[in-house]
């Protein structure tokens, strides 16, 4: 059977399992010809599959939330992901410890759906985001580490499996950065989970298909959490750019162990819960306005049982 | 000898210039970085270590020429062709949808510079909007096209040449309605006695007195294919060409990356635009036109 | 009674035909329903019957709009699937033909009174545009695109009418410092280095060239360098702009300076002019009508490099952060609220710049025709 | 042999006055400028047999130019009629009923002196072979033979309007009008061209309508003179010219040419009065 | 009273030849086209004093107007030495020695009437009051007052070419070159520009160099007459005509005119035999 997935991001070690489970046939195993679809920043995972270019796609749970909204009745049905690998990463010598030093500083925030847990995290605070005195000044960050290195923001989003290391790699050492992870700070939203359409759970052929993909997922994401430089290099396989290095691959895939460590794929549903509860506390025009019905089910999860 | 003298050394010698210049940035740009080094590990640098320094900084702010000429050299002649690893197979991809995107835009721009000159219901109607077209910024819809696209089963190359037509037709098409209606009053009187056709005023007449507009045109749109080319790669997941690498190189902070596909951008535009101009020169030559 | 023979009249009347007939798909049978294929078909049966004159024009571009808007109206009135049925598809070609023909018609016109003239003049790319909208609206209705793909037009509205100060926020940002800060030193750079390579043939030969590899360093990836060099704010948009925008500038107003006739310079050479001079009064005046065309196409290029420069990291305000962060959202109706505006914006400097072309370049064949 | 083909078409239409072949009636132009209107052509009235040689001669921008122009359908009278061939110019032009020479050279810049000569015989849809000795015998006839591959900047004034000369002949029209043809050439090629333009013109039959400055040549060629005066240009005197169709050289010496140079020269003087 | 700021330079320079304005020695110049290279002026040998009055006539494209242009620097001979006022051209171009009248009108057009005659008097930094003095004084002289704010395309074939003398006298220089000036117009207008050229130079006792077809014009006009032949272009013969300088038009009728024009029919006749 076919299916199609269409993922966040470039590909990198953040995707390990799903490439595993191709490279190592499970896939093949479960009956299943799955293509990858690789993403970059100007996919937007929703719109293909609202467009038709794919069966499930691999997103974060604010931005499917935010979509769901829309009209576009996207539905977890799987969560690899049980941690989020989000924080922000400040230099040393801006002389920030602790949360509460943010207060007049320049900060670097992923936009387009990323930005909700920080903004519901600087309401906690009390903090203004408009560049006042009393908050800090955003900057929508690029897609690297720039800002930091050239000094431009105090503190940056990074993740702990891609970014943070970047820092490390531009020459900055560990002790000379400090992290705020989302988690800790209890803001933190879920990230890569499997989601699809409303429309393909209403079919039961199709809720078995999707039982043996994300069963077949999930070996691969053990597998991973194995082979780990195994994974990595199936990744660099993959890797049609040619431009993923291997030290930082062989890296990723072992911080993303870290965060799908123990997870079966089942949700839990109060984390996402949790998610929910973040977003709806995001300040004064929040990604979702209302609880959402149905977001999430169990029916693939418990069909892969 | 005359190309010696008439090309070589000039072009020989601003490239020099740029890269003394580039050499100078280099170090002006790096150095800062290397002191915050050096203040982190409380030490302090010479003079001399700082600028051998700058110029093998791992993601530089801007890489030294050798760097990229080494990065360059290493992407494109150790590296199998058609490895995804060569920068020559990712500049087959890219070079492939900037002519597909370029061919399908000369043309479009060409048709539509034809249908508004010689209708005046499509000039006071149509014109305004091809300009609006072109306000829209492409990179913020690319990627609905290509979704859409994709939505009716167009994929591959097409869709990203698409994003190549979408920006080269617009200078075709504005330099060929000025080039189509630059014939003399005069010549346009004299077919007008003849009773021509207006297809044979247009081949006869304004066809050839464009020609000067079409090629300059032509010139820009080629460069802005390339661009449109790149662009589109982003939204199919950027997996390979140019834009691939630039994007890549960029997210990992590989300056010298970058600056190694931009350059070979730059270089396949130029081979274009020059071969254009080539075009231009012989049929100039075959129009007569005074030395 | 004669029967004018435009196939566009004739399309559009066997079209309201079987408007007439088959039911639009209109559940509640309302006058709606009822009355919208009566009036298309008056209108289709004008346009065909009689002769083409301005009254009769008007009456059918009349009732044509009241068509569309009954159209509308009736898309709201329908259950999501299964949508329109073949008569109301019908009845949309027909009105859209009906329209077509009227303004071919008009545009076709030889008007005494000047006024009356501009006013066509206007009404075409007016009109033009209002069906384009009016079928993306029926259209992504009609089908149920989602919202998220192709959001319909009202919608888009509703957004610029919700979110003005945004708007202009981000309008200021983008535009008004950083699209025009870049083209002023864009095209100012590209006409003075053109100055330069014309005047010094040492440089033209060895400048042209790797002025042609400026063109094409992508703006995807210059974007980033000049983020990195000169910071998330504005400065760096321009600078991405300046590049832009230089080549278009430099290529035309070379083949500019070249364009003028023999004798011209001839003349120029008796005079024992200086090169200021004959720049001056020969060689840039003769450039003008190419340097004209640069500045139109730059006028285009500055609003899209700046946005697209700002995808690569800016401070929270400016266009291309709302489209880049609204992307995220799935706020595709504020995107295209945002495109809205850019197309405006750069439609108007066009049409500015073109307006001075036709003061500065009155002489050119192009307008004694 | 075209018109051969002209003669029995007029006879067929007995209601057509046959002779006529440009009738104008009241004709005026106006010309809108920045500066105010400018009356180029003033109640012009002016008819022409088939057949007919007619000069226009006239002090400079009194409307000779403007007046081939609206013949050729060039330019839309402000008010009163014209007809040519008994249809409006306008129908004329799409019969390709004349030849036209313009003032100046107006060759094609990109096309070679052949190619340039070939133009209307391309238009017209003569072919190939047909053209190239069309090209051939009206370089010829030109004095321009073994010119036929150079470029337009690559000829002299004189040339280039004897170029433009051969053009226009190259298809053969029925009707020939001629903007100071002869404008830009020495006496003795002038001569010769005269002379070789009224043998064309004897054998042919052809109607011309010839612009021109020098008075011994309008006088040489013509059947009638109609000499314009200017602002407003109108017609001041037309001057019969009946100097029979077998004319030389020679016949400038005699009586009744300087009799009607004379004339000629008067009017001239009496359109100039009014600027001086 | 330029000319006054000449003569003493002259004087002051001994070893300088002070009457040869113009010294052509065993001149050539080919040209390179497509088709094989043209001849257009062969050994020419010319020696021009100052203030003299010289006609080059000879049949189209025998070389007069490149002549005159390597005159005016506009074109570099293959062969052969050439002074302008004791200067190379180039130098004598730069010390603006001459001013031209080119074949063609060659107006600018986004420049009116006016502003065209004002463009050599700015480049020369005339300042602009005089300007607007010299240019009504010289459009009133070619008959032109009144059509200063027009656009070239709003004038006829002769008054577009009358602007172009206009232009050319507008900065008063020492030296005219006028190639066919009087071309495009008629007998009447030919006759007065005759009479007011002849006036001014008399006056202003400039050089001139002219080029023109008509034989009259020549023999009226000039002090010396150079015939011309084509193919390769070069001198047949030079003559001298010296009808004092105060003629008025009936010295056309005087036996003394009507031998030197017949002797310059002759040698134009001679040159056209080459081609025939
Ligand atoms: N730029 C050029 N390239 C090639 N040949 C040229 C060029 N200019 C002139 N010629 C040739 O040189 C010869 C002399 O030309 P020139 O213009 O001097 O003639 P002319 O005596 O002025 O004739 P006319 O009286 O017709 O103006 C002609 O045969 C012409 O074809
Ligand atoms: N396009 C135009 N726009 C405005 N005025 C014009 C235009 N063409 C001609 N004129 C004016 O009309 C008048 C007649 O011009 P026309 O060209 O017919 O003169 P002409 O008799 O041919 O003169 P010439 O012998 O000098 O060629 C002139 O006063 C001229 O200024
Ligand atoms: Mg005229
Ligand atoms: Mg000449």
């Amino acid at each position: 059977d076919k299916l199609t997935l269409q993922l966040k991001w470039v590909t990198q070690g953040q995707f390990a399992g799903y490439y595993v489970a191709k490279d190592k046939g499970f896939y093949k195993e479960a009956n299943l010809d799955v293509e990858i679809k690789p993403g970059g920043p100007d996919v937007a995972p929703p719109q293909v599959i609202a467009g038709g270019g794919a069966d499930v796609v691999v997103d974060w749970m604010p931005s499917a939330l935010a979509t769901r909204e829309k009209g576009l009745p996207l539905v977890n049905i799987a969560q690899p992901f049980k941690r989020s690998g989000m924080m922000l990463t400040c230099r040393k010598e801006t002389g920030i410890t602790k949360p509460q030093d943010f207060k007049g500083k320049t900060l670097g925030v992923w936009f387009g759906g990323n930005e909700y847990p920080f903004l519901s995290w600087m309401n906690h605070l009390g903090l203004k985001t408009d560049g006042g005195p009393n908050g800090v000044t955003v900057l929508k960050q690029g897609f690297n580490v720039d800002p930091l290195i050239q000094k431009q923001a105090d503190c940056i989003s990074t993740m702990t499996y891609n970014e943070y290391w970047q820092v490390i790699d531009a020459g900055i050492p560990a002790d000379q950065l400090v992290t705020f992870k989302y988690e800790d700070e209890k803001v933190a939203t879920l990230e890569d989970g499997l989601y699809v359409l409303q429309k393909s759970l209403d079919d039961p052929k199709m809720v078995e298909k999707l039982a043996r993909f994300v069963k077949a997922s999930m070996k691969g994401w053990d597998y991973a959490r194995q082979h780990p430089d195994e994974a990595a290099n199936i990744v660099l396989e993959n890797d049609a750019s040619g431009a993923q290095t291997e030290k930082h691959q062989k890296r990723m895939v072992a911080e993303i162990n870290k965060l799908t460590e123990g997870s079966t794929g089942v949700l839990d549903v109060a984390a996402a819960e949790r998610t929910v509860e973040t977003l709806l506390g995001g300040g004064s025009d929040p990604v979702i306005t209302k609880k959402p019905e149905g977001a999430w089910t169990t029916k693939v999860t418990d069909a892969a049982k | 000898m005359n190309f010696i003298r008439n090309s070589v050394v000039p072009v020989g010698t601003v490239l020099l210039a740029i890269l003394a210049l580039w050499y100078a940035f280099a170090i002006i740009l790096n150095a800062p970085f290397e002191r915050d080094q050096a203040a982190r590990a409380n030490t302090t640098i010479a003079t001399g270590q700082l600028i051998a320094n700058t110029m093998a900084q791992e993601r530089p702010v801007l890489p030294a020429p050798h760097q990229v000429a080494e990065e360059i050299r290493k992407t494109v002649f150790d590296i199998s062709p058609t490895s995804k690893r060569s920068l020559v197979y990712h500049g087959g991809v890219t070079l492939s949808s900037t002519l597909l995107g370029f061919g399908l835009g000369t043309l479009l721009g060409i048709l539509l510079a034809i249908a508004i000159v010689h209708s005046r219901t499509l000039d006071k109607s149509l014109m305004p909007w091809i300009i609006t077209s072109q306000t829209v910024p492409i990179l913020a819809i690319a990627p609905m096209i290509i979704v859409v696209l994709n939505a009716v089963n167009i994929t591959g190359l097409l869709p990203k040449a698409m994003i190549s037509t979408y920006l080269s037709f617009f200078p075709v098409a504005v330099g060929m309605v000025k080039g189509l209606r630059s014939p003399e009053i005069m010549h346009l009187d004299l077919m007008h006695t003849y009773n021509a056709s207006k297809a044979q005023v247009f081949w006869k007449l304004r066809w050839p007195a464009s020609m000067p507009y079409l090629f300059t045109s032509m010139k820009i749109a080629v460069a802005i294919s390339l661009v449109g080319a790149i662009v589109g790669e982003l939204p199919t997941g950027a997996v390979a060409g140019i834009g691939a690498r630039l994007l890549a190189g960029s997210y990992y902070g590989q300056t010298v990356q970058i600056w190694a596909a931009l350059i070979a951008a730059a270089l396949m535009a130029a081979i274009l635009v020059s071969l254009i101009g080539l075009v231009a020169t012989l049929v100039n030559r075959r129009m007569g036109v005074r030395p | 009674m004669r029967l004018s023979r435009s196939p566009l009249a004739i399309a559009a009347f066997l079209l309201a035909v079987p408007g007439l007939l088959i039911s639009s798909g209109g559940d509640v049978l309302d006058t709606l329903t009822y009355s919208t294929p009566v009036i298309l078909f008056v209108a289709a049966a004008v346009a065909m019957f009689t002769s083409v004159s301005i009254p009769s024009l008007i009456v059918v571009l009349a009732l044509v709009h009241v068509v569309a808007f009954c159209l509308i109206g009736l898309l709201h009135a329908m259950p999501q699937p299964p949508g329109p049925s073949l008569g109301y598809w019908c009845m949309v070609i027909s009105s859209w033909l009906l329209a077509w023909f009227s303004v071919q018609n008009l545009a076709g016109l030889k008007l005494t009174s000047p006024q009356a003239q501009r006013l066509v003049n206007l009404a075409l790319p007016v009109l033009f545009g209002a069906w384009l909208l009016l079928l993306w609206e029926i259209i992504v209705r009609g089908f149920g695109v989602p919202s998220i793909l192709l959001p319909p037009p009202s919608m888009i509205a509703e957004r610029i009418s919700g979110s003005v100060p945004t708007l202009w926020a981000d309008f200021q940002q983008t535009y008004l410092k950083a699209a025009i800060a870049g083209y002023v030193i864009g095209c100012g750079s590209g006409f003075l280095a053109a100055i330069i390579v014309d005047r010094v043939p040492f440089l033209r030969r060895g400048l042209l060239p790797i002025g042609n590899l400026v063109a094409a360093l992508p703006v995807v990836g210059i974007a980033p360098i000049m983020v990195m060099w000169f910071g998330s704010y504005w400065e760096s948009k321009a600078a991405v702009v300046v590049i832009m925008t230089f080549f278009p500038m430099l290529v035309n107003t070379v083949a500019g300076l070249a364009a003028s006739g023999a004798m011209e310079r001839d003349l120029m050479q008796t005079y024992g002019s200086s090169y200021g001079q004959t720049l001056l009064k020969l060689r840039l005046p003769a450039a003008m009508p190419f340097i004209f065309n640069a500045l139109k196409i730059n006028s285009t290029l500055a609003l899209i490099g700046a946005i697209v420069a700002e995808f690569f990291g800016s401070p929270i305000v400016g266009m291309g952060f709302r489209i880049s962060a609204e992307v995220g959202r799935m706020n595709v109706d504020m995107v295209w609220a945002e495109i809205f505006v850019a197309a405006l914006a750069g439609s108007l400097s066009y049409g500015l710049i073109t307006l001075i072309e036709r003061a500065v370049t009155f002489w050119h064949p192009s307008y004694r025709t | 042999m075209t018109v051969v083909a002209l003669r029995p078409k007029a006879q067929s239409m007995p209601n057509a006055t046959p002779k006529n072949v440009i009738d104008v009636k009241d004709l005026s132009l106006v010309f809108q400028t920045n500066d105010g209107p400018v009356n180029a052509l003033s109640n012009i009235n002016l008819a022409v047999n088939g057949g007919e040689f007619v000069s226009f001669i006239g002090p400079s921008g009194c409307g000779k130019t403007t007046l081939l122009r609206v013949i050729a359908d060039l330019e839309q009278p402000t008010s009163g009629t014209i007809s040519v061939n008994g249809m409006t110019p306008s129908e004329a032009r799409q019969n390709r009923a004349y030849g036209y020479v313009f003032q100046a050279a107006a060759l094609y810049p990109w096309r070679t002196i052949g190619g340039n000569i070939s133009l209307p015989l391309e238009v017209m849809g003569v072919p190939k072979a047909e053209r190239a000795s069309r090209i051939a015998k009206n370089l010829e006839l030109v004095n321009l033979a073994g010119f036929e591959k150079k470029f337009p900047w690559q000829l002299s004034g004189g040339m280039q309007q004897r170029a433009s000369i051969a053009r226009a002949l190259s298809f053969d029209p029925d009707m020939l009008l001629m903007d100071e043809p002869f404008g830009a050439l020495d006496e003795i090629v002038r001569d010769h061209l005269n002379e070789e333009l009224l043998k064309l013109w004897a054998k042919t039959q052809k109607t011309v309508i010839f612009v021109t400055h020098s008075i011994p040549e309008a006088v040489f060629l013509s059947t009638k003179i109609v000499v314009m005066s200017p602002r407003p240009g109108r017609i001041h005197e037309i001057i019969d010219c009946n100097l029979g169709t077998e004319r030389t050289l020679d016949i400038r010496e005699t009586p009744e040419f300087l009799e009607i140079a004379h004339r000629v020269r008067e009017g001239l003087r009496h359109g100039h009065s009014y600027d001086e």
